[in-house]
């Protein structure tokens, strides 16, 4: 049946731009590429042994075959048990060197992946919350810290630090064309290192089973020249401006009169509660709800209105506005770039 | 049935019933259940030294515990060795007397351990429920009582029987390995006592 | 063999009627539950036609387990900490003993909630809808041990401060309106 | 004790003498009393058949969900119970009660020469544990009250804050049960391996399958108090406000996963090793010579036995660990492939000199040989640090685990079951409904999980309920859910083999494959008393190097339930001992420490007041009843020699 969660993305219309890739065998950055080139090698070892150790077993059962039914004799076959413990021994000695081989290989690999640290790379602390994440880019100065949610911006090329800490249960970092996964553990703040070689938008997701809506906690990672991420970053900074039109203005005194307020900020607004995702620039993000949901006005209607519908669990309670309301909820949302 | 015919025999009728020490198929059993619980006790151990490397100072935000009850308690586990190796040796020989006075005394030294700890655990330095340090000697504490009290109440069983006519045979060597296990809690409560008491003070 | 199955099945439906409602996870509350403007009804009296619904039966939120664990989120999340610490009270009263100063019954506590009390208590009236309202007071009344011991919240991952409200003791509220309420 | 010249055995009064001696009470209450080791193996591998089918219609289920993307079937709170008790039921309620107590209480003694397993109420009682702790975990899943916090149920997710209610208790204390169970019959084999040996069955002339349940049973009693510890420690957080794994005093989350996982990799080679041990004895009968290579096997599955409690940490590579230890748990992971490698190596030897008679057990071993390989070599593929930072926790470690668990020991078993079955039920099954069974499962199998590998390669995580369409994973997850229909149309024709061949099944005779092992030696359906003259063994293969009048033992008393002890090197015979008979306590005492045990669950006093009967019920149990064999008091043991 069509569920009501359908509507929003059907009113979508054309799919929006989803993100780029999400597969370890197309990497977009120099970690995953070194992985990528160790699970090829690793296959191409796994798919020779097997194809030898399958062609063994069907010539040793082909070369004694015997359809008899009744039961034959004990036999014994000193001569071949002689011959037969060289060969064992030889594929031993064969399975050892290779898993010495395999091993050195993911040492070396190992170590590229875990890579020096650099001199001045971008730093960005990611927390897990139960079902999205938390991204600040800090800065010694208050002023200067971005705070936003679920779509990570970096610039190419250039090395990026993640700083890792949960906020309740365990969840894991994951961008499969980026680099391998880092769980975040509350009571733990481990630190791994990612660059992205092409430009692009780059799809991630929670790999720790952390709850209800485990499968609905994507995030994405945006790679964009040096320029492009501090404009970016610049236009983060900023608080959202005052709304102008009557129904922006409407839109806004209806965010600050309900359930809202109650657990998120716009900065530049009253509402300042830290519970729920920031969304002072929720208008410049491409996907809500943890890259559940295009960021269009009907998926955003959709997900205020009834988001239990969606994302049945998660902490964000339903809103029934009445529909005048709703519609300049939205126009000054999408204002918010 | 296939026909009679003539076998070669191994005559085992010849044989004991009944095999004190190494040879008894209890004491393998009572070696396994010791491996049981002596795993259990290293892993309880090995989580308290993992938690103590997790947390800056320890134990966390209290003092060490008094070591006034933890002697004692030490203390009165060696003496209750005399009991138990007495119980041990007299058991062979089927001495009902002897073996109901080295269980009765094994008994008596057990109801003073039990006591003591009782004062240990009211006089320990924290309540179970402050912090990982407080939850993890509590446990380590609690796994030897819970092992303190069976053993107890299997002294007290073969005591029972030993009053009965049944006390021979394979009984016989049930009260040697009763004094195996006991030895097993009297080694597990040093070490306790030690990381309990030991390792705040002097690691 | 086969008797020992059938009594093992009629053993199993026996226990079927036991608390599943404990367990119970109302991931979806139903619209009119999630309206944030306050129809509770605190007197018989009421202008106009009788437009208010009927609050939800309490029992819905107070035999769910998952509900009160809500609750009790909720309760840190939305601040309450900040006046009534964790139930020990600080600017605002303690709520984990057995006084009562506006009634211990769950219509009570969520009308507490929804329209504020003088002195000091916020009316969220348009900012949490009911059935948040409804967990909270659930929670509430957990912490001074009116709820079973199985649905109770145990102890939280935050700072230890006080035993879980699962192993509270049951208070009988004795509120400032004297007359003690008897043990549901 | 000088073996005496062969002299005249009267046969005639013996059989009903030992029938009379060794028979098990009938009827409903005298079901509680049986103790014998036959009625208990078969009772484990009935109940633990059944929660496997029980967990594959939940597999079907979860399937049925990941069909299509955004699929509103099932919702997330229910698939979060579906997965967990699906996973907790495989491992804990089928995996390891089918291999490691089911084939090893029924066949071991049988093995071994001797008439019940050692401490047979030790015996009974575990399999009532295991039964109570499996219906608690399935009526909380009946009830809304199914664990759903995955079936090694990490903390903080399962702890007392992110799960309320009782369904993390109601998996722990699951957990508290079978490890219970799995623990009492692991003294049980290890003592009869150990003690209970017929005479001239050295150390070097044990069959494999006895070496293998030996070196499984001290990893039970080295794993499984982990385990018991972890489930100990999460149900004091969650009842009484202990703070093991409470990150803001001290506690510490990766203090549950190492504890866990220190029991986790052993108890999947507890899983792996009974499988081997079916392979070897299965691949021995029917390439028609000895094994290959007795000595070698024997060494890895020992080194397997140690190398299994050194590798751990590979379960928990993403969690940021230095990468020194990192690195040595690649190589210690790496390492352990070798022993299962040499055991292949010495399985193609024997079938290369042997005589292949490709009967149906036969035809499941090459299903594990070709099945399980994928999965070992996958296993090498996730050793290495780098590789598994990617795969880990997706469905490329679910498509591994598979080939490795159903591959490993789900096709030796039902290899293992159409050999011994026979044995057990005295009839043949019908061997073409064994090959379509087999045909079915083997397609079925490589549909579901080698596309398995492709979904986990293109991101798609472990354990969500939906995904959305543009992640492009709908394809593959559909071609997943129809392997399950071949699955079960496989399953379901065994069952039909099964019950068909019970009733109208060929006459199986003592003896029908030529096997080696002492258990052929018995009628089929073996008696109470297996063997109505207790055998010698002088060689590897009993029954094969049996010399035409191989000695009995003679002189065990048949009119009270005794057996002989052999000691443990030279199973030199020491001294006859007489096993306790029937009774109702074992069952008494189950249920006593059940109510115990779930009682505690609800109020921490539970334990506690729940001990009282306990006491009681072990009291009954343990008080000697009966006359006494020996009035006179023991005189030193002889020194009891076996001349050959």
């Amino acid at each position: 049946m069509i569920g009501f969660s359908r509507v929003p993305l059907l009113a979508a219309g054309v799919f929006a731009s989803y993100p780029g890739d999400h597969s370890i065998l197309h990497p977009a950055g120099p970690q995953a590429s070194n992985i990528e080139w160790l699970y090829w090698v690793i296959f191409w070892i796994v798919f020779v042994v097997y194809v030898v150790v399958v062609l063994g077993f069907m010539r040793a059962g082909a070369r004694t075959y015997t359809s008899a039914d009744e039961m034959l004799p004990i036999m014994k076959d000193e001569a071949g048990d002689r011959r037969a413990s060289w060969a064992v021994g030889s594929a031993i000695t064969i399975t050892v060197l290779t898993l010495f081989a395999v091993l050195v290989m993911s040492e070396i690999t190992g170590k590229k992946v875990e890579g020096e640290t650099s001199k001045n790379p971008v730093t960005i602390q990611v927390i897990g919350h139960q079902w999205w994440w938390e991204v600040i880019y800090p800065d010694p100065q208050a002023d200067q810290t971005v705070t936003t949610a679920n779509e990570i911006h970096v610039p190419v090329g250039k090395r990026v630090v993640i700083l890792t800490n949960s906020a309740d249960v365990i969840h894991s970092f994951w961008a499969p064309s980026i680099n391998g996964k880092r769980d975040l553990l509350p009571g733990y703040s481990s630190a791994f290192w990612l660059q992205i070689d092409q430009p692009g938008v780059y799809h991630g997701q929670c790999a720790e089973f952390c709850g209800l809506q485990h499968a609905h906690m994507g995030f994405s990672i945006v790679a964009e020249r040096e320029d492009a991420f501090s404009q970016w970053k610049a236009q983060q900074l900023k608080p959202a401006q005052d709304p102008t039109e009557l129904v922006t203005v409407h839109g806004r005194d209806v965010f600050l009169s309900h359930a809202c307020v109650m657990c998120h900020t716009i900065r530049g607004t009253d509402a300042g509660s830290r519970l729920g995702p920031d969304l002072t620039h929720i208008g410049s993000r491409q996907m809500i709800a943890a890259e559940t949901l295009p960021n269009t006005p009907g998926a955003l209607a959709g997900w205020i209105v009834d988001p239990q519908r969606i994302k049945p669990g998660n902490r964000m309670s339903p809103n029934p506005l009445q529909p005048d309301d709703l519609q300049a909820l939205i126009t000054y949302l999408q204002t918010l770039k | 049935m296939d026909p009679i015919r003539e076998r070669p025999v191994l005559d085992v009728s010849g044989l004991p019933t009944v095999m004190f020490g190494k040879a008894n198929t209890t004491w393998l059993a009572n070696l396994l259940y010791m491996m049981i619980e002596g795993t259990m006790f290293a892993l309880v151990v090995a989580s308290y030294f993992y938690l103590r490397t997790r947390s800056s100072s320890w134990p966390p935000g209290n003092l060490p515990p008094t070591l006034g009850w933890g002697i004692t308690s030490g203390a009165i586990f060696l003496i209750s060795l005399v009991p138990a190796r007495y119980a041990q040796r007299v058991a062979p020989s089927g001495d009902r007397s002897k073996i109901r006075w080295g269980l009765l005394a094994l008994a008596g030294v057990a109801v003073i351990a039990m006591v003591v700890r009782g004062f240990e655990l009211a006089n320990l330095n924290c309540r179970w429920n402050e912090n990982a340090y407080a939850s993890t000697v509590w446990a380590l504490l609690g796994l030897h009582t819970g092992h303190l009290i069976t053993e107890f109440i299997e002294t007290v069983v073969i005591l029972c029987v030993s009053f009965t006519d049944k006390m021979e045979g394979t009984r016989l060597a049930d009260v040697a390995i009763n004094s195996d296990y006991w030895y097993f809690v009297v080694v597990t409560a040093i070490l306790s006592d030690f990381v309990i008491y030991g390792t705040t003070r002097f690691l | 063999m086969r008797n020992h199955v059938s009594i093992a099945m009629t053993i199993l439906l026996l226990l079927n009627i036991t608390a599943c409602k404990r367990e119970e996870r109302q991931l979806r509350p139903d619209p009119n539950a999630s309206q944030t403007l306050n129809t509770v009804q605190v007197s018989g009296l009421n202008p106009g036609a009788n437009s208010i619904s009927s609050p939800p039966p309490a029992g819905q939120y107070e035999e769910s387990a998952y509900a009160v664990s809500q609750g009790k989120t909720l309760y840190n999340q939305y601040n309450c900490v900040g006046c009534h610490a964790n139930g020990g009270g600080g600017i605002g009263p303690p709520l984990m003993d057995n006084n009562w100063i506006y009634g211990s019954e769950p219509g009570n506590v969520f009308a507490t909630i929804m329209q504020g009390r003088p002195n000091g208590m916020p009316s969220f009236r348009n900012r949490i809808p009911e059935y948040q309202a409804w967990e909270i007071a659930a929670y509430v009344r957990s912490m001074s041990g009116l709820l079973p011991k199985d649905v109770a919240p145990s102890r939280s991952d935050q700072l230890y401060v006080k035993p879980a409200e699962q192993s509270m003791p049951y208070q009988a509220p004795a509120g400032v309106t004297g007359e003690p309420e008897e043990k549901k | 004790m000088a073996i005496s010249e062969p002299v005249v055995v009267s046969q005639s009064g013996a059989a009903d003498r030992l029938a009379r001696t060794w028979a098990q009470p009938r009827g409903f209450w005298g079901w509680f009393q049986n103790v014998h080791h036959t009625a208990i193996g078969v009772r484990f591998m009935v109940t633990s058949f059944i929660f496997f089918l029980l967990g594959g219609v939940l597999a079907a289920m979860m399937r049925w969900q990941l069909v299509r993307p955004e699929h509103n079937a099932i919702g997330p709170d229910l698939y979060n119970q579906l997965f967990t008790v699906h996973g907790s039921t495989m491992i804990f309620l089928f995996a390891v009660p089918m291999m490691f107590q089911g084939f090893g209480v029924y066949v071991v003694p049988h093995m071994c020469g001797t008439r019940n397993i050692a401490f047979p109420r030790l015996n009974a009682f575990s399999y009532y544990i295991y039964v109570v702790g499996a219906l608690l975990l399935w009526v909380g899943l009946f009830l809304k009250t199914g664990a759903d916090a995955g079936w090694f149920a990490y903390v903080p997710l399962s702890g007392p804050e992110f799960t309320p209610g009782k369904r993390s208790d109601f998996w722990a204390q699951m957990i508290t049960f079978t490890e219970v169970s799995a623990l009492g019959v692991a003294i049980c084999i290890t003592t009869t391996i150990l003690r209970y040996r017929a005479p001239g069955m050295t150390l070097n002339r044990m069959p494999i399958l006895l070496w293998e349940k030996l070196v499984t049973s001290i990893m039970v009693i080295f794993a499984m108090p982990s385990v018991m510890v972890v489930s100990s420690m999460l149900l004091m957080d969650r009842t009484i406000n202990t703070q093991f794994f409470n990150p803001s005093v001290g506690g510490d989350v990766l203090l549950y996963q190492h504890l866990f996982w220190f029991f986790g990799h052993p108890e999947v080679y507890i899983i792996f090793l009974p499988a081997t041990a079916i392979v070897s004895t299965v691949v021995a009968v029917f390439a028609r010579r000895h094994i290959f290579g007795y000595v070698p096997i024997v060494t890895s599955v020992v080194a397997t036995g140690f190398l299994g409690f050194s590798v751990w940490v590979h379960h928990m590579f993403a969690t940021g660990l230095p990468q020194m230890s990192a690195s040595f748990f690649t190589a210690a992971s790496l390492m352990i492939v070798i022993p299962t490698a040499v055991q292949f190596y010495c399985w193609m030897a024997t079938i290369w000199h042997g005589r292949l008679q490709l009967k149906l057990p036969m035809l499941w071993i090459f299903g594990f040989f070709f099945v399980f390989l994928i999965g070992g070599l996958s296993g090498v593929m996730l050793a290495s640090v780098p590789l598994d930072w990617q795969v880990h926790d997706t469905f490329f470690v679910v498509a591994h685990f598979h080939y490795v668990l159903i591959g490993g020991a789900l096709f030796p078993m039902f290899g293992g079951m159409y050999f011994w079955i026979p044995k057990i039920t005295g009839r043949m099954m019908n061997d073409r409904l064994g090959k379509i069974h087999f045909w079915l499962f083997f397609v079925g199998f490589n549909l579901t999980f080698f596309t398995m590998h492709f979904l986990g390669l293109h991101g798609m995580p472990r354990r969500v309920y939906t995904y959305t369409p543009e992640m492009r994973w709908g394809a593959l997850n559909l071609l997943a859910t129809i392997g399950v229909v071949f699955m079960t149309a496989g399953i379901l024709v065994f069952i039909a083999n099964f019950f068909q061949s019970k009733a109208t099944g060929r006459f199986a005779g003592p003896n029908p494959w030529g096997a080696g092992s002492l258990e052929w030696a018995t009628p089929s359906p073996p008696p109470h008393y297996n063997f109505l003259e207790l055998p010698t063994v002088n060689g590897r293969e009993a029954l094969w190097e049996a010399e035409p009048n191989q000695p009995i033992v003679g002189g065990v008393r048949e009119d009270i339930p005794e057996v002989l002890v052999t000691n443990t090197l030279d199973s030199e015979p020491e001294y006859r001992d007489e096993l306790p008979g029937p009774s109702i306590w074992p069952f008494l005492t189950a249920i006593a420490v059940s109510i115990a045990f779930i009682w505690s669950i609800f109020s921490p006093w539970g334990i506690a007041y729940g001990a009282i009967p306990v006491v009681i019920t072990l009291i009954g149990w343990l008080w000697p009843r009966g006359h006494s064999p020996s009035p006179r008091v023991p005189e030193p043991a002889l020194e009891a020699r076996w001349i050959r």
